[in-house]
């Protein structure tokens, strides 16, 4: 019997979507929420699906954008990245979104890619990727490499004086192509080959014995060695737990990470990581009204005292209000009209400065350094004197050295190639 | 000799026009042939040194206490346990402790089990089409069609079982004997040189006992039967040639009367105490 | 890096001052002055700062900077008045006077600024202070002292060094001075006798100043540097090849913990109890729960949390088995499609429950850290700790089902149902009991793992499929078949790992366990019962 | 002959009826209801559909092992993935030089890894023949050396469950591996076309859906072919007894091997359909836990059944699309409760509802009680 019943339930479910099909969406502005609320990726998107309630909570009281309100439409993708692809679909076809923000991981990014393009969506991505994209209908807020990777790594080199590297990460695209970026920058910064160690662990990795004793004894060649680390969220605690019993603490071989945050943190106890480096845009013990009130706003909405904030939700923070900036500036939420009034529009971040949206769809950010302390909180040591600009197309990868994106009119293309001056990026690693 | 002179032989006769006959080789000797067969289970010896020799059409009991090792033997000669020692053969020419069971089953031994094993998920019918003697591969067996010479052979035996009326019912609903009887049937299908049939009548009724008792002195002569029973009652009534097994190896061996009155047998049947 | 020169000056004030030092106690105005010049100036000046601070000789400067290096020392923006931070969780800091010491209460954080420190600075101040402990009369601070020295060493202090190692009482800490003293001849002086010293010193700094010193032109000395580190490379291997093996079997203890308790319920009972892993998370959260109730003190509630685990997963299995699994008997195929169920539901019922996120467990101080067999080969404590629980709780299991009634009855229930009954056993009560205990040994493990992993929803996840491999493969319902399992595997593992990688590792295990099976279907030890059956 | 014999028995006709009347309704009311009626069916209810047909023959080819061979396989993903990737890669070669790099003849992550050229495994998948025919041989030889070790060492019940499980996660391991060129952790995605048509145009996708369909009768259609024969009869024989079949002189490791690999086929083909719906194939379509769904699905739709595992995957994929829509944050709960209201409720499946209408004793062979497992 419990079979009928939930089948009565699909059933019902069936009828108000098909009738949601032919309700064509007027009155509210609809934005849609693409984050996993289950599965691995979960712990850290669901907390995105919350600033964004939030964001919208604060836009309506305030009246919404053009007298209309902001109706959120959340769905949860489960963290499969196919359903990923079906929920993209589900939000623009079916319930016929205006814009969505959402994703973390970017095999979902690359699998809701198509559809958002086919379907002529808009997509706010909100987490520091490995770049080399640039799609008409997404735009980045989170970090590209050179807005990230690259200044930490100055920092190490310049401030600390390394001269070992050791690249740590995931297996996967991230990791992968930030470590190509980076190997190719130290080397041309004349780092000798055999001075750069370079590992890759899978997803979840919790067994980190011998992988760190290996960095011990790499550290332990006489020059100041740091470690890059691109490992993925849960392999983060063992990784830092491990470290922290076989005695590597940040005076010896500090460990800048790309993807631990505030959140991270908040799963590990922090007593023995204190002077680990972390590169973002965003920390939030940033010093600055906007900052705090965000913080009060969030600690409000979520209703605990201990909630953090981290860089991908300041990222939603921009690109929500970049967005109804756009929407406010277009005067509609047509996606054409939208994509073109958003492009230059600026909007103040978190850490006291403002944010432009760039013709490659990418954002400027500050970039800054902290060490973690004992609270679980990074203090800045090291920030960019100014704002940093995405770059789409890494200078330091042979494809896409001679690539540029830029979604005005005229050249409106992603991959336009400087060299053979032709869209579509015909690029001549064909031939090497 | 030359392909030519092979063409040009009268005599000669060419593989392909052979006469099929059965690949069993009893023209000089007896159907099976057990020498000197020890096993072993971690310490505990099952067979021990046994001597068997079952001659082509004979119908041979086998009795003996508990733990005789009248089962393990069986399992021997079918391929399910393999030697320690010994060597068993079947006809002149078939090793069977080179074989596997399906050759050994294919090559004419069929089985009956102590505990009636049929197939309970598929029907009366269906078991015996399975056990039906035939082309056993897979391509075979897939692209398989129920011919009316087979279906008649079938209901043939569902006749001489007393199962016709059961045919279409899935055999996990038989009562015990029937399964009893069914296992036979199939036993039947297989058209086997050799049945080993390992307690036939375990909780069948008196009258159900004298069908089998008629059925396998029927059978005997067409084929060899080697049947172990504990029932002395229906040893007796069918038996002419009994083997008494006693720890593994061959106690007595003779006619009924004889082992029933050997002093050793009497020992081992009636306890310390004789 | 190595401390400069005004290091040394202030050492020799140190040495000199020492007994005065104690009282001594600048006026405010200046306390003042000195704490605003640490705030204003840049990371650079600061150092400077920082040794005047501990040169004044006041005796709160060595509050304000151990405060500084905590990243505890602040400003108050409005009164300007210097502060340090007692608590720095939440919006609301409690702060004190830096100068006079009082309590000031809870102040916004939004009119707190922290003077920074970066980690130059954090291993300047640790310097200086393991300059000052060089007089301290405990023993073992000295010694940590003299350890941290090592590649620290600069002219100034290096003048210092041999007077300090003759006044010195305690043997090894008069080693590790010679040794510190040694590396700073060798590298800022070159001088070849003093590589003497070093050979066969397992300490890292020394191995570089070593390794630099055989790049260096002058022969002499790279030819005593080589020879020297030729003698620590044999200790090396030796020392690496322990660690090794120390990693496999943490690791195999990890996966023993795991999957010890799969073999009870799913090895002895036949239920394939997919929801085994999200029992192990209850134990984490149960460890979690317990730090939380009993703040400040991490140790007593672990351990604490041994017991609660047990009970917590111990009744979460019983609850299962008696609302599902009872219903399945005899259909152990089915139980794993109804576990698998109750796994998704556990799961997402931490995430609304508690959070979907990570949650911190503290690693009480007796169990961080490592110790140190020599300085290449340090045994990490935590998973010391592990092995030492696993083999305990393997025993204790083994105790109960060999030892006690309920084995017993175990046994007998699981060899033959029916027969069991009409012995008078209750089944259905040894059931209970049985699946409870498989539980409460999944929670044990689940206390384990919160010292050595995350303590997420995604916990179980990780281990389920591992804790199967183990129980098949050491041959399912029997727990020294397990034991072995985990082990080995843990160590092949292990051993594959620094020329295969983590991922070809584990790919290559798999692959090595599918191989075995082929060789042997039931696993290193056949069983001959119905669960092997099943 | 074995494969139209199923045709003449009641139950495949009323299955194929209803699968081929669902086809034509759909195709009906996406092509000529207009866009706003509440009867039109969107070109993305289309491909969701479709997706449901890729799941339910692998369902079918599940239970085809699972049901009629008892071998319970917790690695049947792998041979849907192998498939996909087939596909995918057959896929990727299409785009020629439209990626973001535009090289005509690397896929693009090839590109910004570096490589410089194609490895030998992707020759040949620019030929949609050869990959069609990939999609069949890469599952079916993986499943024939793995069913060939396994089945020639008697590895039974259990014991096989966890090594496929074991099998599957090795690959996925292998998979997220960048060196291994499939794309590592993102997979193949980003599809232009197949057979020339535009992936991204409606019509497209109704092919797809309609191919899909008719797949699912074929797979259908073959299984039940098989079951129906004395073969199936003989698999299940060695279903429930497995010694006793050897003594009547059958090869029970060759019709476990025979069967396992078209049961792994089948998977194949479900997943290169799949593909191209979804669009995207990566590795975590290996992952162990996506099998032992698909086990459920089919306990849930009845085991040994065929027609009961499509109901069962359709049906739980339905109520997936449902709740993470209507009930994001609970969802996991409702799917979690169905899989034990279920399985104790309902121990025979679904499937078991409907046979409870159909006369008591049936010939249909339905497991003894599990011997499996």
């Amino acid at each position: 019997m419990s079979i009928k019943k939930h089948v009565k339930l699909g059933l019902s479910a069936l009828a108000l979507s098909v009738s949601l099909n032919s309700v064509a969406a007027e009155d509210p502005i609809k934005v849609g929420i693409l984050h996993s609320l289950s599965g691995t990726m979960a712990i850290s998107e669901s907390t995105l699906k919350d600033t964004m309630l939030m964001l919208i909570e604060k836009q309506n009281a305030e009246g919404g954008v053009l007298g209309r309100q902001l109706e959120p439409v959340v769905v949860d993708p489960a963290s499969n990245w196919p359903l990923f692809a079906e929920k993209a679909r589900e939000l623009l076809a079916k319930e016929k979104v205006d814009v969505i923000f959402g994703n973390w991981t970017s095999v979902s990014r690359k699998s809701v890619l198509p559809v958002v393009e086919e379907l002529n969506g808009l997509l706010f991505y909100p987490v520091q990727y490995e770049g080399e994209e640039s799609s008409e209908n997404v735009f980045y807020t989170g970090a590209a490499p050179n807005q990230q990777a690259i200044p930490a790594v100055d920092y190490l080199m310049n401030e600390i004086g390394v001269e070992r590297w050791v690249l740590a990460g995931t297996d996967y695209v991230y990791p992968r192509t930030t470590n190509k970026i980076l190997e190719t920058y130290l080397k041309d910064a004349g780092v000798s080959a055999n001075d750069i160690m370079i590992n890759y662990t899978p997803f979840g990795h919790s067994n980190w014995q011998s992988i760190v004793s290996d960095i011990k004894k790499f550290g332990s060649a006489g020059k100041k060695t740091a470690v890059v680390s691109t490992i993925n969220g849960d392999a983060n605690v063992p990784f830092y737990r491990e470290l922290a019993n076989q005695g590597i603490d940040a005076a010896d071989i500090p460990v800048v990470a790309f993807s631990v945050g505030e959140q991270e943190l908040s799963g590990i106890d922090t007593g023995p990581l204190v002077g680990h480096l972390a590169a973002w845009n965003y920390f939030m013990s940033v010093d600055s009204d906007a900052n705090y009130d965000f913080i009060d706003a969030w600690v409000e909405h979520t209703g605990k005292e201990a909630a953090v904030t981290n860089d991908p939700m300041e990222a939603h923070y921009i690109g929500f209000n970049m967005y109804v900036e756009a929407v406010k500036k277009a005067g509609t939420t047509d996606v054409e009209a939208v994509k073109d009034a958003i492009i230059g529009v600026a909007v103040p971040n978190l850490t006291g400065g403002y944010a432009t949206m760039m013709p490659n769809h990418h954002i400027t950010k500050p970039v800054l350094i902290g060490e973690i302390q004992d609270n679980g909180q990074f203090s800045v040591v090291w920030e960019t004197p100014s704002t940093v600009a995405g770059d789409a197309w890494s200078d330091f990868l042979p494809g896409s050295r001679d690539l540029i994106s830029d979604w005005r009119k005229p050249m409106k293309c992603g991959n336009f190639n400087v060299v053979t001056g032709s869209c579509g990026g015909k690029a001549e690693v064909a031939s090497n | 000799m030359s392909i030519f002179e092979q063409l040009t032989d009268r005599e000669h006769v060419f593989e392909f026009l052979a006469p099929v006959q059965s690949p069993v080789d009893v023209r000089h000797g007896p159907i099976l042939y057990l020498e000197d067969v020890s096993v072993s289970f971690d310490g505990f010896r099952a067979i021990n040194n046994l001597n068997l020799t079952i001659d082509d059409g004979e119908l041979r009991c086998i009795i003996g206490p508990n733990g005789a090792g009248k089962t393990t033997m069986m399992d021997i000669i079918t391929g399910k346990t393999r030697p320690d020692t010994g060597s068993v053969w079947f006809g002149s020419r078939h090793n069977l402790l080179t074989m596997n069971e399906p050759d050994i089953a294919t090559l004419g031994i069929g089985r009956k089990f102590q505990k009636p094993t049929v197939f309970e998920a598929l029907t009366v019918f269906a078991n015996l089409e399975l056990a039906m003697a035939a082309d056993k591969r897979i391509f075979p067996t897939l692209t398989a069609i129920m011919k009316a010479e087979y279906r008649d052979r079938i209901d043939e035996v569902l006749e001489l079982i007393g199962l016709k009326d059961l045919r279409d019912r899935l055999a996990g609903i038989l009562s015990h004997g029937q399964k009893q009887w069914l296992e036979i049937g199939m036993l039947l299908m297989q058209k086997p040189r050799l049945l080993l049939v390992d307690e036939p009548v375990a909780g069948m009724t008196e009258q159900e006992m004298d069908r089998t008792a008629e059925l396998l002195t029927s059978l005997a002569g067409k084929q060899s039967v080697v049947v172990v029973e504990h029932d002395m009652g229906f040893v007796r009534s069918i038996a002419r040639q009994v083997t008494v097994l006693h720890q593994g190896s061959v106690l007595a061996e003779g006619t009924m009367d004889q082992v029933s009155n050997d002093p050793e047998v009497i020992k081992v049947y009636l306890g310390e105490d004789a | 890096m190595g401390i400069t020169g005004s290091l040394s000056r202030l050492l020799l004030v140190c040495l000199l001052l020492w007994p005065a030092m104690a009282t001594a106690q600048v006026d405010d105005s200046e306390a003042q002055q000195l704490l605003t010049a640490l705030a204003e100036s840049s990371f650079a000046e600061k150092k400077t700062v920082v040794n005047r601070i501990a040169g004044s000789g006041d005796e709160r400067a060595r509050t304000w900077l151990e405060a500084f290096a905590a990243n505890k020392l602040a400003r108050i923006e409005s009164t300007g008045q210097f502060v340090i931070v007692l608590s720095n969780r939440g919006r609301n800091w409690d702060v004190e006077s830096a100068t006079t010491g009082e309590s000031l209460g809870e102040i916004s954080r939004r009119d707190i600024d922290t003077i920074r420190v970066n980690n130059s600075l954090r291993n300047e101040l640790e310097s200086i202070l393991s300059v000052i402990d060089l007089k301290s009369p405990d023993e073992n601070s000295r010694l940590t002292a003299a350890r941290a020295l090592k590649g620290n060493v600069d002219d100034g202090l290096a003048q210092q060094l041999p007077d300090l190692i003759e006044a010195e009482t305690a043997s090894d800490v008069q080693l590790a001075l010679t040794e510190a003293l040694a590396i700073y001849r060798v590298e800022e002086q070159g001088d070849a006798s003093a590589v003497a010293v070093l050979s066969g010193s397992l300490n890292s700094e020394a191995r570089a100043a070593l390794q630099n010193a055989a790049r260096s032109d002058d022969p002499a000395l790279a030819a005593a540097a080589n020879k020297a580190l030729e003698s620590i490379e044999q200790k090396l291997k030796l020392n690496r090849a322990a660690e090794t093996l120390y990693f496999g079997l943490s690791l195999g203890s990890v996966l023993v913990l795991a999957a010890i308790g799969l073999a009870i319920t799913f090895g002895v009972m036949g239920v394939i109890n997919m929801a085994h892993g999200e029992l192990i998370m209850l134990g984490a959260y149960t460890t979690w729960g317990m730090q939380q109730l009993l703040p400040g003190q991490p140790g007593l509630a672990l351990v604490l949390s041994i017991p609660a685990g047990f009970l917590v997963a111990a009744l979460a299995g019983i609850a299962i088995e008696r609302t599902v699994i009872q219903h399945l008997k005899g259909r152990p195929l089915e139980t794993l499609l109804a576990t698998f169920g109750v796994s998704l539901i556990l799961q997402q019922l931490v995430r609304t429950v508690i959070s979907p996120l990570n949650r911190t467990v503290i690693t009480p101080d007796w169990m961080s850290g490592s110790v140190m067999i020599n300085e290449a080969l340090s045994l990490t404590l935590n998973r010391m700790y592990v092995i030492g629980f696993a083999l305990v709780v393997f025993a204790g299991l083994m105790l109960i089902m060999r030892k006690t009634r309920l084995g017993l009855e175990v046994r007998a229930v699981t060899q033959n149902r029916a027969m069991a009954r009409s012995m008078g056993i209750k089944a259905t009560k040894v059931d209970i009991l049985t699946f409870g205990l498989g539980s409460g040994v999944a929670g044990l493990a689940g206390v384990a793992l919160s010292q050595i992993t995350n303590v997420g929803p995604n916990l179980g996840q990780n281990y389920i499929i591992d804790s199967f491999m183990v129980v098949v493969f050491g041959g399912v319902g029997n727990l020294w078949g397990t034991l072995l399992a985990g082990l080995s595997l843990g160590t092949i593992n292990q051993l594959l790992e620094p020329w295969a990688g983590a991922v070809l590792a584990k790919i290559l295990v798999l692959v090595f366990i599918i191989l075995f099976i082929q060789k042997r279907p039931r696993g290193l030890f056949p069983q001959k019962g119905r669960a092997a059956e099943g | 002959m074995w494969l139209t014999r199923p045709l003449q028995e009641r139950s495949t006709q009323v299955f194929l009826g209803v699968l081929f009347a669902a086809l034509v309704v759909v195709s009906a009311l996406h092509l000529f209801m207009p866009e706003d009626s509440a009867l039109y069916v969107s070109s993305y209810t289309v491909t969701l559909l479709g997706k449901y047909l890729c799941y339910a023959l692998l369902a079918v080819a599940v239970d085809l092992v699972w049901g009629y061979l008892g071998i319970l396989s917790l690695g049947h993903g792998a041979f849907f993935a192998l498939g996909g990737y087939a596909m995918g890669m057959y896929l990727m070669r299409q785009i020629g030089d439209r990626g973001t790099y535009g090289d005509p003849i690397l896929p693009d992550f090839m590109v910004f890894l570096n490589w410089q050229e194609l490895p030998w495994y992707w020759h040949g998948f620019d030929m949609a023949w050869f990959a069609f025919i990939m999609v069949l041989l890469a599952p079916g030889l993986l499943a024939l050396v793995f069913g060939f070790l396994a089945f020639r060492s008697r590895v039974t019940g259990v014991y096989l469950s966890i090594i496929t499980q074991a099998l599957t996660f090795a690959l996925m391991l292998a998979f997220f591996r960048n060196e291994m060129g499939f794309g590592g952790n993102n997979g193949l995605t980003d599809f232009k076309d197949i057979l020339g048509f535009d992936l991204r145009t409606d019509a497209t996708r109704l092919g797809l859906f309609i191919a899909t369909g008719i797949a699912l009768a074929v797979g259908y259609v073959i299984c039940r072919g098989i079951v129906t024969s004395k073969l199936g009869r003989v698999s299940v024989a060695c279903r429930d007894a497995e010694a006793r079949t050897r003594f009547l002189g059958y090869r029970v490791e060759r019709v476990q091997l025979f069967v396992f690999v078209v049961s792994a086929m089948l998977a194949g083909v479900a997943g290169a359909l799949y593909v191209p719906q979804v669009g995207i194939i990566n590795p975590s379509e290996f992952s162990p836990l996506f099998s032992i769904e698909i086990v459920v699905w089919v306990a849930l739709g009845g085991r040994a059944t065929l027609y009961g595992a499509v109901i069962g995957a359709i049906l739980v994929n339905y109520a997936k699309t449902v709740f993470t829509g209507i009930m994001p944050d609970a969802w996991l709960f409702a799917l979690g409760g169905l899989f034990v209201l279920v399985t104790v409720f309902l121990p025979k499946g679904i499937a078991g509802l409907l046979q409870k209408r159909r006369k008591a004793e049936t010939t249909e062979p339905t497991p003894a009680q599990e011997a499996t497992a």
